[in-house]
């Protein structure tokens, strides 16, 4: 099955970025296919190589970064909910990338699934 | 026409927050306008707090932050017609039609949970 | 002691929650979302009738004109960003977040 | 359609928003904070377990380990993140954020 | 030592929230054991969901976040003793004192409402 | 009166940035001095140069920079919610720093007031 998935709010703030990860992994261990992870409000905040967490935490960037390029998709920050929260090309971590909410469309349109995490 | 027709999903997007308290409901207008230029089957639900997008005479000025309601006018032009808002959701809050700045169509929550069975996708903001 | 309150009551239980620990005479401010408490004839205009005998209640004008909120509950003092601060000039502040 | 719900019912209407949209036989997910939604014997539990004449209530394993909640009221069924994929394997989301 | 005790403030934190779905109380917590350090007069306050960040047996391993409930027994080192709970909000979620990971004070909402009133700094997490 | 602010969400996704810029606005109006205001949670976000809104939108961050410099206060980010969060010095608009919680002790301390907004 293929399966999108909207990520809406900011890492560490909310469980809502902890929650999607874990899923994204489980779906990807049941054999799915994780088409692509879009990130909307505050969830653009989840790719800047910034990010800067103590040693025995998760880095929760990192952590999208290495997922989506092993398994060949990305995590698609939306360019205007980017631009209002200080994302840009030059912060993101590799797998990333800065897109518009037609990509959002594209994505609920070709895949099975769309599962929303947030607060 | 018809192998068209299966191509198109049934999108259907909540609004639930109040606006200008948090973002959610502006930037989900955002995510709908640019949906409806991809010719989905797309609806828009209020429900709680989402009603209060729709009040007639916000003026956000005082506030500092840019007013929407009157984007929803604008939907009709983006062929985006069915609105659609919970009933309960209007009574509890004092409201009826006609303080909405659009026409919408009031729904029992039965009804609304039986559209939102038919849909591909829903996003609520 | 001043308490805020920035929650929507349909929402959020932070407005109930914030009565229970109110002393008589305190001042209550309603900003943001919280704003939506005190419209006339909701189904917490009687809670705010309530707090009213024992104690001034305010909203931020310019968060009820940005919601549409023309009239508000009977009792309830509408204040500006002036006046708030004019609030916290008299007392410590709760913001009940 | 499977509903889930991340919120705490104690501090957030979105539990009781959700179950008057939902239809016989939809499955339920408590995730996050949510979970707290289905420790037996609190004030939800009559609520639960009228739910659980018509729909199937599940709750995130991991979520009610991390809150120390040990005991769920009877008939909840727990699934791992795995079991969640099951659901949405079966089911289009709805997510009540 | 009266000169001291003048600059000596009562600085509240009040804990609402849930732990582990948002970081309020975990960032809240940071916040504490920092100003523990500075010899003022402290307090921690549990009030609503608050109350389960003291819940016993919590184990985040499987979501991946560091758990802190027993952080709090460290508050104890760090001087900091005034930790009150509000009644109610224990009782509505059926938890008992035993079922909390440290020693803590219920006490009725009027109670705390009176300290609150004594604060110079209240600071909601 | 010496007020401290203390703002715990970020830009635009709430409006508790929009709030206690408008306060401390009216407070500098009334004659009062803002002493500082203190950047926590989410709230460190709010100092970013990266924040690039649409033109016809205030710039949160912009707009703390000048009412800072103008009267001589500092926005100031608690260092270890801003590492997670990916905000460092490279980042800080003019006007704003990053420190430690115990600035914000001393902002308490040494106020009439501290004010906090939220979500």
């Amino acid at each position: 099955m293929k399966i999108g998935i909207l990520l809406k709010e900011g890492p560490y703030n909310h469980q809502a970025s902890d929650t999607a990860f874990k899923f994204a992994e489980a779906a990807i261990k049941k054999g799915h296919t994780v088409d692509a992870v879009f990130l909307y409000n505050d969830g653009v905040t989840n790719v800047t190589k910034l990010m800067d967490p103590p040693q025995d935490d998760r880095n929760i960037a990192t952590r999208w970064s290495e997922l989506s390029q092993k398994h060949g998709f990305e995590v698609l920050a939306c360019i205007a909910a980017s631009k209002r929260r200080g994302i840009n090309d030059d912060v993101l971590v590799q797998g990333s990338a800065i897109t518009g909410l037609g990509t959002l469309t594209d994505i609920a349109i070709r895949n099975d699934r769309l599962v929303t995490f947030g607060d | 026409m018809h192998m068209e027709n299966e191509n198109i999903k049934k999108i259907m997007h909540v609004l639930r927050h109040a606006p200008h308290g948090t973002i959610y409901t502006y930037e989900g207008l955002e995510m709908i306008l640019i949906m409806a230029a991809y010719e989905q089957d797309l609806s828009v639900v209020f429900i709680g707090d989402g009603v209060y997008a729709l009040k007639k005479n916000q003026d956000t000025a005082g506030i500092g932050i840019k007013g929407f309601a009157r984007t929803f006018m604008a939907l009709d032009g983006y062929d985006v017609e069915k609105l659609y808002v919970d009933k309960l959701s209007l009574e509890e809050r004092g409201l009826t039609e006609d303080d909405l700045v659009v026409d919408v169509e009031v729904l029992d929550a039965e009804v609304i949970g039986g559209l939102m069975k038919e849909q591909d996708v829903i996003i609520h903001h | 002691m001043l308490h805020t309150i920035n929650k929507s009551p349909f929402e959020n239980i932070t407005f109930e929650t914030c009565i229970r620990f109110l002393l008589p005479g305190d001042p209550v401010l309603f900003i943001e979302d919280g704003v939506y408490a005190v419209q006339a004839g909701n189904r917490f205009s009687a809670i705010i009738a309530n707090v009213l005998i024992t104690n001034p209640v305010f909203a931020l004008q310019p968060d009820l004109v940005a919601r549409g909120l023309t009239v508000v509950t009977e009792g309830v003092q509408s204040v500006d960003y002036e006046g708030f601060v004019g609030l916290v000039e008299e007392h410590q502040v709760n913001s009940w977040l």
